[in-house]
């Protein structure tokens, strides 16, 4: 037990737990104005549902020893998680790891929200969410961290591209297909900025947490990861602006910000293990890379990603990972692994192996799963709550008053 | 042709303007003005609830469009609105027509029918 | 009965809309509608100050309330617009009546009185 | 003095409403009535990009100032206005002028010219 | 001395800190437009009056060794309380135990904020809030933690749910019915209410430096605490947007928030003497019963707490010494007691006198401060300035401005 | 190496982090909504570009040892700069001094933004900051903290009296007079204050760690700066309250907020050497003298300081800078030095030199800079992009949506 790792996992707790209203806050800033508090609704639910199934049984599933698909039963109801610690870290509280993780857990869920943005009815919501998180996030987080498969050939993923990223956009993806295009999609611009800027500069400044905080010590290695999260963000606004600019010739404040959670999304899974060179690189490349995605393959393809989640999450967390198996180096992380750029083409093909058994099981399962729910309740609300806007129909509310 | 100038006031809902737009120009419309409003009529108002209070609320969002002709006939963009606006459902809105006594277009001090027929 | 459509433009302080709205629903008025505006008279202004930079501004917050109708006697919302919302203080408003060419109903079509009874 | 009563429109660029507002008094303009709108003509628009889908609107900021006169000639409002706005360039706005059938103010009651002459 | 320590309560201190702007948000959100500057001045401006006045007195009326009803003057102008550790912990310097307590006093006169919001004059508030920190903070804080007697009689108050919740919230109502209803208060909407997310979300964060830091330390008790705190914010959501939903049908973005609050206030004493489960009833209580409180109880009784101050605080708080005597078990905190449910009933006892004494004392002593107050300066504002607004009559300012 | 400091460190790199994006919104407040997103770009893009130059070359032109007047190039691309403890700390990582300076290097840059507001080019100002960083900051950093002249001599500067607000103010200023006025100036009110006031809170909370991190450790020096900390910003608020009511008799939120700035602008150099006394005092005249210079010098002078970033922080540093040179005393910090009022006349010719250095070596290169960046691009944008406002016109982007 170190006294100082417990203090700093503490914080970094503390900031991966300000993602989530960061998150609420970034969504509802661009939605219209009658769907601003919906949607932080949806972002702000799980804060209350899924920290509860945490506690009850979702860390368990989760991370408790299990077989290499799902991890077991023994930690239900937080049995044995206690001050002692546990497997994962000899530093800290066993508790402490597993509050820091239900961070993660809440925010995965939270982020799916930004693709049914403006018509998926809260109770649909609600459901699915639970559902998601014991059978498409308890699992990946268990492969990937929990001693399951993904871990046991090879494949290195820090700080949560594939149980993060690659699950929450795709999840995303699935449910904005199956809901549908917004009616009023084409002619839906964000009613606060000022508001999407608040809740984008929360969720970085909680990245330090979530990035940082997976060394679970102040270690040379999480020095390493702070450094390359610093400055990956920083090249996913260069990278996004760039290409932004010679797109459409202005540089926008919603583009900064949308390139800073790119370079952020893309570093996720290789902080710990690539240099800060490398690091420029991956933001750079995952800044210009998700500015793309949304630009141009969202609009081939046609569905209605309505606050791009799929489009920062899941593309720039594919890249991440791909790039993971590109630049990842043993030199900066003795646990971590040579990718191809230093001459091991394997760890790029376990990584492809992660980032394709993500995919298709979260898309499977997240179908299987939003069928279910839509025989308890409608996934989307009918054409006249969606037309006077969901604050109002569902909850009640408006957002703001003026004197009138 | 008879100088007579009608302004022609729009209740409706919110909707996609710029289309709307388009389909004025293509009648000869020179110039809008559009402003929100807050309207009620016979559709029923909904409940606001803020810690546990009720509120009721007749008030929906509205917008108004103004839109003055001189040349162009009113019933022109009667129709078009209809066309445009009409979903049979309530709400879709009223069209109010005042006559107008005079235009000046400020920049040139052109009056009436000048003032409206901007050299395009 | 003759087709005489006239508009009322109250302008006065923000009130308890809903209750004003009651009142005119009584005597038969079928819609209405609302916006925020800024109004100037006699009123004086008051002082903002920024950061030591004093600012006069003359403007007061005021609602607009437009409400069309042909029925209606036009005295008769006179008299309850006076009723509810005269304090006898400066700022209780005016009240501006205009005459009106023509109303249509966007969903049906009806026009002039016909377009403001609404099937209650 | 014949009691004509007129309502004066003015849509144009947001001003210094202060000083618009000073310039009117002096000519005994005893009240106006603001509002911010939207306004298009022939100006073209902008392009807002959002994420890179481009969006064009072209919907301009536009205040209306609304003037109700009786004493005071209009054509001095006219000209107190495109003295003070017009620089000559595309977006200066329009003046429109209407007649009014009535003015009441709601404290005392006053009708017409007496409601606009307020004691000062 | 533990360096390690002091690090944690730097963070705790910072975290209760932000609760105040924190307060300010939240409650400058739920008022109308032209009364939220003022309302963010009245919880403002504890920071800069309170403050000052702890460093020259109230800590030491607070917190120093004195008699059994209020401390000595020992510690005046902070002389004696340096980097040594101080009667409070060994392994924190004594200042920084004087700066974490001292956003404790912060907070509480900020809280207190929400009851007379849209009509109180500035100067008074002022004026009172400098008398109220002085004789009913200061000697309340004493009685429980400075070695008073409701320490001396074996009350437990983990957190802060006398000192804190119930006194602010029972000064606020007494205030609340001193000033009377707003003129306006049947048709007054919240202006703003994603401001009022934004506020409650930083309280909430906050909240985690407030119960846990009450540790002093990062320990078994304290990592206890911690998870008490997650799950009882959670149960409180969900306690209350059940009831909501039953009662309107709707359940709303500010009873989440509301709710998410009422479940950390009843968590607040209890949360070093209970287990997880019992936090999870102990949240799910609270955050129902504060939702009918505000409900019910006020528009029965028709005095006008214009943002729920007591219906929050006051009751939560109430709800929650109650239930310290409940649930509290010394199987989690040795250093705590046995409740009615593992067996001693003697401790609801003391809880029930500790919240008897706190309501009677805070409610005169409030009520002489106001009337002293009321002396110099009317409390209430005009009804023209509560016509036009707050913030231009008192402050000369309005919070927004558009294009006109 | 002393892990408890790291995470300390760790800590108040975050917090200091925060100020940044706590100035976009503060200066965001202030402007009209029409260049809302304008200005918190210009705040924000330092995130980008000046912590990338900080990573390749300005941490080592700023710190590495080199001359007297600037640092070298031995740490470029952070060469040598890893997680063994630098020349700096040695219970830190090198890498950690490096990212929390960074956050000080972004920030002042980002300071810079409020005199240009509402008609500087973005181009400009992007091509303005990484010059200006390269040249004016690198070296004044160097010369203060870097073992540069202004060390050698015997000047003091906690926490960057003179690197950060001096520098940054008179930047500002010299900007603000190169622009010329806005077209509009005396017409502009601020937008949105409740966003000001949230930005202020947050530059506040992050000014914690900008000061109490500047000591790298917790110890007695950096408890003293934190209870200096607390008073003067409390103090600043009283300042500045009591001459605008004689003055104007409102006290503004506003000018609450723009008050605990100034005490805390004016405590930043002193705060490591003072007593909390002296600190209360520092704040209150930092308040006060703030005001007069915005409230009287700004209008007499005639020159449009936007948002008043001169007036704050070129006012409010110069006092402080002259404060430290009277109430300095070695009995809080044996490495400080003894002020005017502690007997010692020289701290003070010591501390007007360096202000005076400060402020002719910064207005000179500033000037430079600006006429350099001319020459590529107009600084300022044409009248109808000015009128229209700099959000649509550089960005394509509006911040508010209504519903039409
Ligand atoms: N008599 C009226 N006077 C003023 N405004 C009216 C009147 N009737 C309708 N409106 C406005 O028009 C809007 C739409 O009218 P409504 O009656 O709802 O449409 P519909 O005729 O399709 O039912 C209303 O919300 C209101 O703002
Ligand atoms: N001549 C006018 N033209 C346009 N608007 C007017 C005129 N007179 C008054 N108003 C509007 O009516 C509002 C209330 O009028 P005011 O004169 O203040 O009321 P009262 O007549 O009770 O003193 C004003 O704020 C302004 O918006
Ligand atoms: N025919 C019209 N009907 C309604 N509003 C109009 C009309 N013409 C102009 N406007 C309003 O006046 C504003 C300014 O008019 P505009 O034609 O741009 O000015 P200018 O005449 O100086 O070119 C427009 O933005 C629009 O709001």
């Amino acid at each position: 037990m170190q006294l100082a790792d417990s203090v700093f996992m503490f914080v970094a707790t503390m900031l991966v737990w300000l993602m989530t209203p960061g998150i609420a806050l970034f969504y509802g800033g661009m939605v219209r104005s009658k769907n601003v508090l919906s949607t932080a609704m949806h972002s702000y639910m799980p804060m209350a549902v899924i920290s509860l199934l945490w506690v009850v049984i979702g860390y368990s599933l989760a991370f408790s020893p299990g077989n290499t698909f799902i991890g077991g039963l023994d930690w239900v109801g937080l049995k044995g998680v206690g001050f002692e610690p546990g497997p994962y870290s000899d530093t800290i509280p066993h508790s402490l790891f597993m509050l820091f993780q239900m961070t993660f857990a809440v925010l995965t869920v939270s982020i799916i929200a930004g693709g049914i943005a403006e018509r998926m009815k809260f109770s649909a919501f609600l459901i699915f969410s639970i559902l998601w998180s014991l059978f498409v996030y308890a699992p990946v987080a268990h492969w990937v961290w929990g001693g399951g498969w993904l871990h046991a050939i090879g494949t290195i993923d820090f700080a949560g591209g594939n149980v993060v990223h690659i699950s929450s956009g795709v999840a995303d993806l699935v449910l904005a297909i199956m809901l549908g295009k917004r009616k009023e999609s084409a002619n839906s611009s964000p009613h606060n900025l000022p508001l999407t800027f608040l809740g984008a500069s929360l969720i970085w400044f909680g990245w330090y947490g979530f990035n940082v905080g997976s060394a679970l010590t102040l270690d040379e290695v999480a020095m390493n990861v702070f450094v390359n999260t610093v400055v990956a963000a920083a090249a996913g606004i260069i990278g996004w602006l760039v290409v932004e600019n010679m797109i459409n010739k202005k540089p926008t404040m919603l583009g900064a910000v949308s390139g800073a959670l790119a370079g952020l999304v893309a570093i996720t899974p290789a902080c710990g293990f690539v240099t800060p060179s490398a690091s420029i690189i991956i933001g750079l490349i995952g800044g210009a890379l998700c500015f793309w995605a949304i630009f141009s393959l969202k609009s081939k393809l046609g569905y209605d990603d309505a606050l791009d989640a799929f489009g920062l999450h899941g593309i720039g967390g594919t890249w991440g990972g791909v790039a993971t198996g590109l630049f990842a180096t043993t030199s900066v992380n003795a646990g971590g692994a040579d990718g191809l750029f230093y001459g091991d083409a394997s760890l790029l093909w376990k990584s492809l192996v992660a980032i394709i058994a993500t995919y298709i099981f979260v898309a499977v399962v997240t179908f299987i799963i939003a069928k279910i729910t839509s025989m308890f309740v409608p996934l989307r609300v009918n054409e006249e709550d969606e037309s006077v806007g969901l604050d109002i129909s569902l909850h009640g509310e408006k957002a703001y008053h003026e004197s009138i | 042709m008879s100088e007579i100038l009608t302004k022609i006031d729009i209740i409706t809902r919110p909707i996609n303007f710029e289309k709307f737009k388009a389909e004025l120009a293509k009648i000869g419309v020179s110039g809008i003005t559009v402003s929100d409003v807050k309207g009620t009529s016979l559709q029923k108002g909904y409940i606001e609830t803020y810690r546990g209070v009720n509120r009721e609320n007749s008030l929906h969002d509205r917008i108004k469009i103004e839109i003055v002709v001189c040349e162009v006939p009113v019933q022109d963009v009667v129709d078009v609105t209809r066309k445009f606006l009409s979903t049979g459902k309530p709400g879709d809105g009223k069209i109010f027509i005042y006559e107008l006594a005079n235009v000046v277009k400020i920049s040139t001090g052109a009056e009436g029918y000048d003032a409206l027929k901007d050299e395009k």
